[in-house]
């Protein structure tokens, strides 16, 4: 998606476009809550050289990390649904699990794992977790029998069919998924680093929140913005790589 | 990790002593910080490590997974903490000896009608109950003789003040620095814990109780690090502000004009102050139990 | 010798209560070809998927080699009507997948399958999707995917008739050959009675669902590309076209 | 799904496995943070005559109102992707605003709506309607062109095709997007329900962590379970009813 | 009298480069029939798709009436190759669709659709989905569809492809019967020597990719049941396929 020409216009004309919105609003609330954009890119850049980016890169490394685990967990399980057998066992267990918010669970968290950066990851990657496996299953339970009988009839073992069917048949649907998680771990970032760390995107915003600095509070925002963008980013090159065929 | 330089004082077990204390970028929390960094823990042989908490939730959460030892805290919060079954005590006082050392105040929305305490009268003011917010609401009103306000529940401070300032209820109760912010940007100042004629909020220094029997030398000489800390920052304020600024986090348009705190030696804390407390939490309906003082605060010196 | 294709009675009422077939007998020697022909939806796939162990019967008894089918037979290939190919893979995954399914490795497998697809016409196509290519093309991947594995039996499901008129008999004549080469046991479905004719030693006429067999009629001039010329084979159409007419 | 005795057996087993797993990991970590489920549950069958019914009710009420929201606006511009024309323009905003953590909108959302029940409708449909949409909108790009040119050369219109092939199409997505939804939504009423209000699950909730009150916190969490298992249900109910041909 | 469907030197590049159809030129008159058969992969269904509106051809105008085509034409019905079913709609919705899409009440098209499913032999099948069905049942239900709208131009992609012998003849004579009596204008692409012969009272024959027009046939004894029975039928089905043969 980005590399065209015509595409990274539309990307302009979207920044320009919010650019412009932004401003308007904030001319007519006229609220410290709401700092003219140009402050706030102003902002923005000058605190990039003062440490933004590596709060950035940390964040950043924690959300993929997250996510990671997330999918090395959520995949193979979510993918198991296929079988109808597994997922009669499987899906209870979902239902009555994914619909708790799951930051309540902090408490427990911080109980068995402690406070350092495996509870951080561990918080984001729950979250994530249950995003996944509910789209995964989705996708899983829905492909075409047709598909199984014809590499069953190839002599295929179940490993074969997971391989060459259930995976890729799936694939599309687990990177929309992967999609919905990155903004995810991103807005859970907000949480998980507020506490036991002085790093990170949502330290700084948290931070800037508790004393009112609303530019420095948005200034967090349009990184996390471009922090997520440019995450999204490579998934679609990672998308248009793995999935030629849709 | 910081280096260890040879302890001229004590070559005592408590030197393997690591304290891990939980601190909100609040002012209370302030000497902690200079005594970290002025090496004056060592100096005392004890090995304190500070981490960091955005909210109060957080870090009680990590008190009670025993992942901090000690935290800076309101005595409410641990009355809370006993009750449900966690056992931290009240080593010193941190801040509120005197009135003047009050963190608190009502303000009532820019352009507001409400001039006075009275006027609050049946208004809407914004809170965040079953907190010591709450309990410094109720007990300023109530010796203001108001008797009906219409509480409006509101979690997070920073949200708080932005519903004050927008006008969408009439007062709200409010910690520093934010409440200075408030006033900053426009908020009528109705009434804050120093206009009191006693201290009614503290805020207390929290160990777990295990620790307090197992070391206690150790949290002594948490506690002497901690007084020599705030005696070198009330001596000379000034030398002390920017990055009192800084760790305080005071918004910046009002950091100039921002008075520093008088940070108190460590001391017991008084019973009367407790029971104060205490009472408001039983009649709150918050406790299952009593929570004596006896039980709750200890003071080893 | 027992015949190595041997439907017993069989019977299949899916889950939902369609009765798709009853009673349909029949059997192949080893080497031999079958065809069978039906109308629409009178279980003819059906048959075919309990043959590849797809499918279990309702009643009676699918033998392939004189065992019971109970799971897809190791030496037997599949054509599906609706190619069966997969769309996440190019066209020379697809027809090498049986291979890497054996066990081949995936880079010996694509090189086997290359004297293959061109034989069939698909060379310069091999990284193409099947979503790139006409209906005809897509067919011929399947056909290639089987044939790489060099099946000793054959079940084909309506394998030609995505192809156009020439190509058809150009892979019919390729398909008699193979087998006079190979002699493969051949289960055929079809719904032309001219390729029943021209493949089919023994042709199975099923009935309107739920099938039943109709007739087996005996075709022992099958088996040379040019009985398609001869008086005999237009005979015998009219023959079976006799039979379907009266299903 | 419900309905069948073979599955409301599978959930009554999980329920069990889970109430185990819950009871065993309790005796082992014994600490209040992690209280008995038995206890729990006896908490929670008593608050229910206490009002926990009552702030269940609100709750809902404001979780399905938001659901609402966030749909009758994702799904119509969602479905408009399926245009390359409009997917475009649409794209850049969506990737640009999406990854935000729209959590720290809040006031900015309190200074537009005030501290009422429409701004907690507001903050959780913002969330609630990017998951819908970048679901919708990859449903919608993914349609197969031939269903549009079957349609096409009956002589429909642009109407029509929305009507008949990418609203159908694109349903099944939409009901997981839903199902991630639902979850989502209950899990930011823990936010949207921390200010301004005395009622709710998330105010119970976040009362009872503020008190350390961990019965309590935990019946509310088994509360919002439930909650969102019903609405979980709700949805399958829906979901067989308007895509019997899946 | 203008031509109803005519190509004037018909070109299409894909946007990836393939090159599907070159310099194609026909008509077919009001009230005739055109068959067009051509090898797999030639651009018989871009050729269809082009005069269905649906693509625009980057060489050449395809014109309907006498007028260039730019969206699909009001009086045209199109039956596609794939069937063109929407697996969300059942049997009876899909069939009403053309009619719902022309502004009848749903309620009332799907009464004028009854019947026509009847005579395709769906009665029974109106609330069963595409899946439900067989692939023959399938095409069945797409060439429903198109009948319902009466339109007076069919373009057909090989309507019958999927269907056995028998079903097949008797769909062929039903279309043949119905050309008669409604004498709408028929383009019908196919890969069925026999089929093009029996319905097409002209016949275009196309070359290998790019599809190029080798050689128009005249077949002016098609148009009644009983021709598929007389020596003329297999004469003329032996010209074309010597045409067919040479591309
Ligand atoms: N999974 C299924 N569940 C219920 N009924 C089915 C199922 N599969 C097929 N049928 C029905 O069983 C009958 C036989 O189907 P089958 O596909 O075997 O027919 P066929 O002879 O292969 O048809 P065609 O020539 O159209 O391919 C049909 O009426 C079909 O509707
Ligand atoms: N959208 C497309 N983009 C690129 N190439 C295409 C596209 N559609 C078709 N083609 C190519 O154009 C050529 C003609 O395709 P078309 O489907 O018109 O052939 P056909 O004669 O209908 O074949 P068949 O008899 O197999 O249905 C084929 O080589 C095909 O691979
Ligand atoms: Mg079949
Ligand atoms: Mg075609």
């Amino acid at each position: 998606m980005p590399g065209s020409e015509e595409k990274r216009w539309g990307y302009v004309v979207a920044g320009a476009v919010l650019f412009i919105i932004w401003h308007v609003l904030a001319y007519f609330v006229k609220s410290p809550a709401l700092p003219y954009p140009s402050t706030v890119f102003a902002a923005f850049i000058a605190q990039l050289g003062e440490g933004l980016a590596i709060h950035m890169a940390i964040s950043a490394c924690r959300a993929i990390y997250s996510i990671l685990l997330a999918l090395s967990l959520a995949i193979p399980i979510g993918l198991l649904c296929h079988e109808r057998k597994i997922d009669r066992f499987i899906a209870p267990f979902l239902y009555l699990l994914y619909p708790i918010p799951h930051i309540v669970l902090l408490p427990l968290i911080i109980l068995l794992f402690g406070i350092g950066d495996v509870s951080k990851v561990i918080l984001i990657g729950m979250i994530v977790f249950f995003q996944i496996l509910v789209t995964t299953r989705d996708a899983a339970r829905n492909i075409d029998e047709y598909y199984v009988y014809s590499l069953l009839s190839l002599g295929a073992d179940k490993k074969d069919i997971y391989r060459h069917v259930v995976f890729p048949a799936c694939l599309p649907k687990i990177l929309t998924a992967l999609r919905i998680s990155v903004g995810t771990a991103i807005a859970v970032l907000f949480f998980a680093e507020s506490f036991a760390t002085t790093t990170g995107l949502g330290y700084l915003i948290m931070t800037a929140w508790s004393r009112a600095d609303y530019v420095s509070l948005y200034a967090g925002i349009v990184a996390m913005a471009l922090l997520g963008f440019s995450l999204y980013m490579a998934l679609e090159v990672i998308e248009r790589r793995l999935c030629r065929w849709v | 990790q910081t280096e260890k330089p040879e302890s001229v004082t004590s070559e005592k077990a408590t030197e393997k002593v690591k304290i891990r204390i939980g601190l909100l970028p609040i002012e209370d929390t302030f000497p902690v910080t200079v005594a970290k960094e002025g090496g004056l823990f060592e100096k005392y042989g004890v090995e304190v490590e500070i981490v960091p908490f955005q909210s109060a939730l957080e870090r009680d959460a990590a008190l009670q997974a025993g992942e901090i030892d000690a935290c800076i805290a309101d005595p409410l919060a641990v009355i809370l903490l006993r009750n449900a079954g966690y056992d931290v005590r009240i080593v010193s006082l941190c801040l509120g000896a005197t009135p003047e050392e009050g963190v608190f105040a009502i303000l009532a929305a820019p352009n507001s009608s409400i001039n006075s305490v009275k006027d609050l009268e049946g208004r809407k003011i914004a809170i965040s109950s079953n907190t010591i917010i709450e309990y410094v609401t109720d007990i300023m009103l109530k010796s203001y003789g108001v008797e009906n306000v219409e509480k409006v529940e509101i979690k997070q401070i920073p949200v708080r003040m932005q519903t004050l300032l927008a006008g969408q209820v009439d007062a709200a109760t409010l910690p520093e620095p934010l409440a200075s912010l408030a006033a900053f940007r426009g908020a009528k100042l109705v009434l804050s814990d120093a206009m009191m004629d006693r201290s009614i909020s503290q805020t207390v220094i929290v160990f777990r109780g295990e620790l307090v029997d197992s070391k206690p030398d150790a949290v002594n000489a948490f506690l002497k690090a901690y007084g020599e800390a705030a005696e070198k920052i009330n001596a000379n304020p000034e030398s002390y502000r920017e990055e009192f600024i800084e760790k305080a986090r005071i918004p910046k348009d009002i950091a100039e004009n921002y008075k520093m705190p008088h940070y108190p030696h460590p001391q017991q804390y008084p019973k009367e102050f407790y029971e104060e407390v205490h009472e408001w939490a039983v009649e709150k309906g918050l406790l299952s139990k009593e929570i004596p003082y006896e039980e709750a605060v200890v003071w080893l010196q | 010798m027992a015949p190595v294709i041997e439907a017993r009675k069989l019977g299949m009422v899916y889950p939902d209560g369609t009765r798709a077939i009853e009673g349909v007998s029949f059997s192949v020697e080893e080497g031999e070809s079958c065809a069978i022909i039906g109308p629409s939806g009178c279980g003819k796939t059906t048959l075919l998927f309990i043959f590849s162990g797809l499918l279990r019967p309702t009643e009676g008894i699918a033998l392939i080699e004189g065992k019971e089918v109970v799971a897809p037979p190791k030496n037997a290939a599949l054509i599906l009507q609706n190619y069966g190919l997969f769309p996440w893979k190019t066209v020379i995954e697809n027809a090498a997948l049986g291979l890497e399914i054996r066990g081949v490795k995936a880079r010996d497998a694509r090189k086997a399958v290359k004297p293959i697809l061109r034989e069939l016409g698909l060379e310069g196509f091999e990284n193409h999707y099947p979503k790139q290519l006409s209906g005809g093309m897509q067919q011929r991947v399947a056909f290639a995917r089987a044939l790489a594995i060099k099946p000793r039996i054959m079940l084909m499901d309506e394998p030609f008739s995505s192809l156009d008129a020439l190509s058809r008999e150009k892979l019919q004549n390729f398909l008699l050959e193979l087998w006079m080469k190979e002699r493969m046991t051949m289960l055929l479905v079809t719904h032309s009675i001219e390729e029943a004719v021209f493949l089919g030693k023994r042709i199975v006429v099923l009935s309107h669902r739920p099938g039943r067999v109709v007739k087996v009629i005996e075709n022992p001039m099958a088996g040379s590309v040019e009985f398609r010329n001869r008086g005999e084979f237009f005979e015998k159409c009219r023959e079976v076209r006799r039979s379907v007419g009266a299903t």
